[in-house]
């Protein structure tokens, strides 16, 4: 069972894990990766984002269908990696130890 | 070596004399005992946003927030006749608090065609009315109408909904918020209806995170790793300066400029940058929101970046050049402790590349709000000890100096009228 | 694997493992941390042989039961646990019982 | 719903004309003043009930209580001589606290020989004397004789054990308890030993907590589901049969729900397998006729009688079986709830399974409660309100919260006498 477009196939093997509908949800997955994990994520999704946004944009936001939805919910990933990727190194952010700023609402989708 | 031309008298600070240029103690920010005179003084007696209309969609709609500064629980409810009213949170018949889900101390929100008492079943209707008392033959003399819910007073501007918890509000809601504040009515916040919401619980006084956003002289030092190298050299090199400050009454304001970092060099700006479009300045992408009214970028700033409006005495509305803005709320619960709650509001996007592009921003907004959260917890701790209790503050941290000065000017006002019972 | 409970009660070995539990401390812990399909599926296999259950018990004293009778009483206290959120509250936790506990600090055995 | 006879008055609340009508407040819960009143004019005059006999068994079996709001740590022991004692948790030698197992703060048990005190070794027997003193001869004119531990007052009614913190008790304890809560005598409370106790610390004041168990207005509002959703009547109230004020003291009957005759959609698949229930078992073995006191009212068909003894006891008795709650204050927001079922001893699984039904459905039920009391507590403590009414059906309320301000209030003019 495929959760992508076709087109975007390749990335697959992260659907299951990273598209996640919720910024809670998508905090926690980060917080809880390595950082080879989110490498190799990042590395596979990045050069491929242009042509995902590009994709989505000929549909109407508020009717995605199921694949294309779950293809955004991958691009949030990837914005949530990018910070441990390019700026950290490390998953969370330096020098927040006892801090925390939970999320309890964003748009849909 | 200013970039921006001062005001006349050399400095911001200067050129408000009631300010002062000697250092500060923040004693304010460590004493259970002020804390107290805060709530009395300014908490249980001053304008405080609540939360936008849009939260109360339709008759029915509501919220519950918990003021602990005010010893307070309101339940904020849009009526049958789409008036916002605002009520305290408690049953008239035990005490019980009328309104909440599944922790009676968490704040709730939903719809309803009226308010129920879990404890002994006692209703309210949406406009606090009391309609029904279980075996009400079993009572004594039992007016009804004398049973309403105890309403608290409730202002809307500009769509921000207010309560003041004043037996009687010394200034109406828009005379408090002064010609600063209010000539920012007809900005589009009604339109910008796609919301990012976040709260969080910080071990520090609320005043010392206020502190945090209503200066940027910290910037490029605790923020510095979340750009690349290179332009964090620079940006670090240069140091910050806001082009305008503006202090009015209790409030305060300040503009910086622009970045345009579409226009910039690659390596001076972050891949994901590139790839969404977005960053913390917000999404590069121009979006129209029709004129603006004069209260936005008052000074005229060129490039201009935000305004950062310091509503007295614990709410932010910040602005940005690139058509979104934020909300920032603190809180009290103690005199070392607060709920902070972020919000970010955009146009709802018309398609996922704006989508993507407020993604990103909001991402890179938390990014910066944890740091600053963390900072502050240590800040406390320093603070608290107590061995250090003079502290310097340049002009680019004039409105800390503002918000401090007026918080004991509230007290003082407070505290100077004879002693008359008060609640 | 080891049975657990009398062979005529095979048919609800398997939830032998996570349902008998000697106190109701840990039946509580248990039924708080599962999930309405996990407790009704439960429910739905062992509330049919709960009458069967006692009966079978009821041939031993009750200060002198076999080791797998003994279990097979602590599943019948697990499945009066479960009732309480699959018959009444239709979750796993009291309605409105908000952050309040109760702890059973002394209970009879078995 | 069945309509209970009213006294000629009108109503249960001007049956009681010192109680009024009118709207009541409930400072008295909130107030850090009102709590350190209670302190000195309650907890430390009235008579306290710590435990049942059955929880000291034989010689040497004690048990340790922590009265937080009267600053108490008191032992209870069954001495050599089969009486039962209290004594103040204190040696007399440095004051360490004397009988603790891993945490001084903790109450504890067991059966004992004598006591040591674990910081120098001095042992006194199970009768309080003073036994053993670590190198005695190193100390000037010690006389062991005048070192045993402090007694406290302890007296023991139908199998309760009570203590009096008091110097000299005002009452003896049949006294104080009075003609209606000793009506009891003769209710076979010893007979059911088989016990289920609970404990829990709930964020409210103590007198809340006890106001939601004296009435029963409020069970088809927070309760509903203690019936099935088929036959649930969204407007039903609740009327009790018997209301009656003896003292600082009260008593709450209901009628009986004979649950197991109702249809069977009136109840809940496990209450008619396991034929036990909200109201516990629904056969118990026959004790006999029971004393009239237990429904003094003469409800019939009765069902229970809920008997509030002051200052922070209810026992809540049924024809076979019976609750006990106490409600230990330890802040003005903050009390430890104790709750013990008492059953007669299960002879076969299937009693025991109708004892267990029983206790999980108290304590689902008791959970409602205590998760909505801390909101309660929250929005008094909010201080806007001060008034508040109550019904006839919330008689016992009115009435509780006016014997603490009577009590509290004799204090204060004692202490204005003394200062004068």
């Amino acid at each position: 069972m495929t959760m992508l477009p076709t087109e975007f196939a390749d990335l697959e093997p992260f659907a299951p894990k990273w598209c996640l509908p919720s910024e809670p949800g998508r905090y926690a997955m980060r917080l809880s990766s390595s950082m080879d994990e989110m490498y190799e994520f990042y590395e596979a999704i990045h050069p491929r984002a242009a042509a995902a946004i590009s994709h989505l944009e000929r549909f109407d936001l508020y009717g995605l269908p199921e694949d294309a939805t779950n293809l955004l919910h991958l691009l949030y990933s990837m914005i949530m990696v990018s910070f441990p990727v390019e700026a950290w190194g490390q998953p969370r952010v330096p020098d927040t130890g006892s801090a925390s700023f939970d999320c309890f609402t964003e748009p849909a989708p | 070596m200013a970039r921006f031309p001062k005001p006349p008298e050399g400095s911001w600070t200067e050129h408000y004399p009631a300010l002062g240029t000697g250092p500060v103690s923040y004693e304010d920010s460590t004493s259970p005992e002020f804390y107290e005179r805060e709530r009395r003084a300014i908490f249980k007696r001053t304008w405080l946003n609540v939360g936008r209309v849009e939260e109360l969609p339709r008759s029915g709609s509501y919220f519950t927030k918990e003021i602990a500064a005010a010893n307070a629980s309101v339940v904020v409810v849009r009526g049958k006749d789409g008036e916002v009213r605002a009520f305290h949170n408690i049953c008239r018949h035990r005490g019980n608090k009328l309104v909440w889900n599944d922790y009676p101390l968490e704040e709730t929100r939903g719809t309803c065609r009226q308010f129920q008492c879990k404890y002994h079943g006692w209703r309210y209707d949406l406009e606090g009315a009391l309609n029904f008392v279980q075996q009400e033959s079993e009572f004594f003399d039992l007016d009804k109408d004398a049973y309403g819910l105890l309403p608290v007073h409730c202002d809307v501007w500009a769509g921000f909904i207010f309560v003041n918890f004043a037996p009687e509000a010394e200034q109406p809601l828009t005379e408090f918020l002064g010609p600063m504040v209010t000539d920012l009515e007809g900005y589009p916040f009604d339109e910008m209806t796609a919301r990012f919401g976040y709260r969080t619980n910080i071990a520090a006084n609320w005043k010392l995170f206020m502190d945090a956003f209503q200066e940027f002289y910290h910037a490029p030092v605790l923020h510095a790793k979340q750009s690349p190298q290179k332009y964090s050299a620079m940006a670090q090199q240069a140091g910050f300066e806001a082009p305008h400050y503006r202090i009015e009454g209790p409030h305060r304001l300040v503009s910086t400029s622009g970045v345009r970092f579409w226009e910039m060099d690659s390596e001076l700006v972050k891949p994901m940058e590139i790839t969404t479009r977005s960053g913390l300045f917000g999404p590069w992408d121009e979006v129209d929101l029709g004129e603006m009214p004069k209260g936005v970028n008052p000074a005229h700033c060129d490039p201009w970046g935000l305004d950062s409006f310091q509503v007295f005495p614990n709410f932010v509305i910040l602005l940005w050049s690139q058509g979104w803005y934020l909300t920032y709320h603190y809180w009290p619960t103690s005199h070392h402790t607060h709920v902070f709650e972020g919000n970010v509001y955009f146009l709802p996007a018309t398609n996922a590349r704006e989508r993507i592009a407020q993604e990103m921003a909001a991402v890179t907004f938390k990014e910066f709000a944890l740091q600053d959260a963390n900072t502050l917890e240590a800040t406390q701790m320093g603070i608290e000890s107590g061995y250090v209790d003079r502290f310097l503050l340049n002009d680019q941290e004039v409105l800390c100096r503002h918000l401090h000065k007026e918080v004991a000017d509230w007290i003082a006002a407070y505290e100077s009228v004879p002693e008359v019972p008060r609640p | 694997m080891t049975r657990l409970l009398p062979a005529q009660f095979a048919d609800l070995e398997p939830y032998a493992q996570t349902w008998c539990r000697r106190t109701e401390a840990e039946r509580w812990a248990v039924r708080a941390a599962s999930s309405m399909q996990e407790l009704a599926d439960f429910y739905d296999a062992a509330f049919p042989r709960l009458e069967a259950a006692i009966e079978y018990c009821d041939e031993h004293p009750l200060d002198a039961l076999p080791d797998d009778v003994g279990r097979l009483v602590e599943l019948v206290h697990s499945v009066v646990m479960v009732s309480m959120a699959v018959e009444i509250f239709g979750q796993p936790k009291t309605v409105d019982s908000a952050d309040a506990v109760l702890h059973r600090v002394r209970e009879p055995r078995p | 719903m069945t309509q209970w006879p009213k006294p000629p008055e009108g109503s249960w609340t001007e049956h009681y004309p010192a109680l009024g009508t009118g709207t009541v407040c409930f400072d008295d819960s909130v107030s850090p003043e009102f709590y350190e009143l209670e302190r000195e004019a309650i907890f430390k005059r009235a008579w306290l009930n710590v435990g049942r006999v059955e929880d000291l068994p034989r010689i040497g079996s004690c048990f340790t209580k922590e009265i937080t709001i009267a600053n108490a740590s008191v032992i209870l022991v069954r001495g050599a001589d089969d009486e039962v004692r209290a004594f103040h948790n204190i040696c007399r030698h440095r004051g360490n606290r004397l009988v603790w197992s891993d945490d001084p703060h903790q109450e504890t048990g067991g059966v004992y020989r004598q006591f040591t005190c674990k910081y120098h070794g001095w042992r006194y027997d199970l009768q309080g004397a003073c036994t053993f003193v670590q190198q005695e001869d190193e100390f000037f004119d010690l006389d062991k004789s005048s070192c045993g531990l402090a007694p406290v007052h302890c007296d023991i009614w139908n199998g309760f054990i009570f203590v009096n913190l008091d110097a000299r008790p005002r009452q003896g304890l049949r006294e104080f308890l009075g003609p209606m809560i000793t009506g009891l005598d003769g209710y076979p409370f010893e007979k059911m030993t088989e016990h289920y106790d609970f404990v829990a610390e709930n964020n409210s004041n103590w007198k809340l907590f006890a106001d939601a168990f004296q009435e029963y207005y409020h069970v088809p509002s927070l309760h509903p589901q203690q019936v099935p959703p088929a036959v649930r009547d969204p407007g039903a109230g609740f009327t009790c049969a018997h209301f009656q004020c003896d003292g600082p003291h009260r008593l709450v009957s209901t009628a009986g729900t004979r649950r197991w005759a109702l249809p069977e959609e009136c109840m809940y698949p496990i209450e008619r397998v396991t034929r036990s229930g909200l109201v516990g078992p629904w056969e118990t073995p026959d004790v006999g006729a029971l004393p009239d006191g237990v429904n003094p009212g003469k409800v019939d068909p009765w069902g229970i009688s809920n008997f509030q003894v002051f200052p922070n006891l209810e026992i809540l008795v049924y024809a076979g079986w019976y609750i006990l709650y106490r409600y230990w204050p330890t802040s003005p927001r903050s009390h430890r709830f104790e709750a013990t079922l008492g059953f007669h001893p299960a002879r076969t699984v299937r009693q025991r399974v109708e004892h267990e039904v029983a206790s999980v459905v108290f304590k689902e039920f008791a959970l409602q409660d205590a998760g909505m009391l801390g909101g309660t507590q929250a929005a008094l403590e909010t201080g806007v309100l001060h008034e508040f009414p109550l019904s006839d059906q919330e008689i016992l309320v009115r009435h509780f919260h006016k014997v603490v301000a009577d009590w509290v209030g004799a204090y204060r003019r004692e202490g204005i006498g003394a200062v004068g």
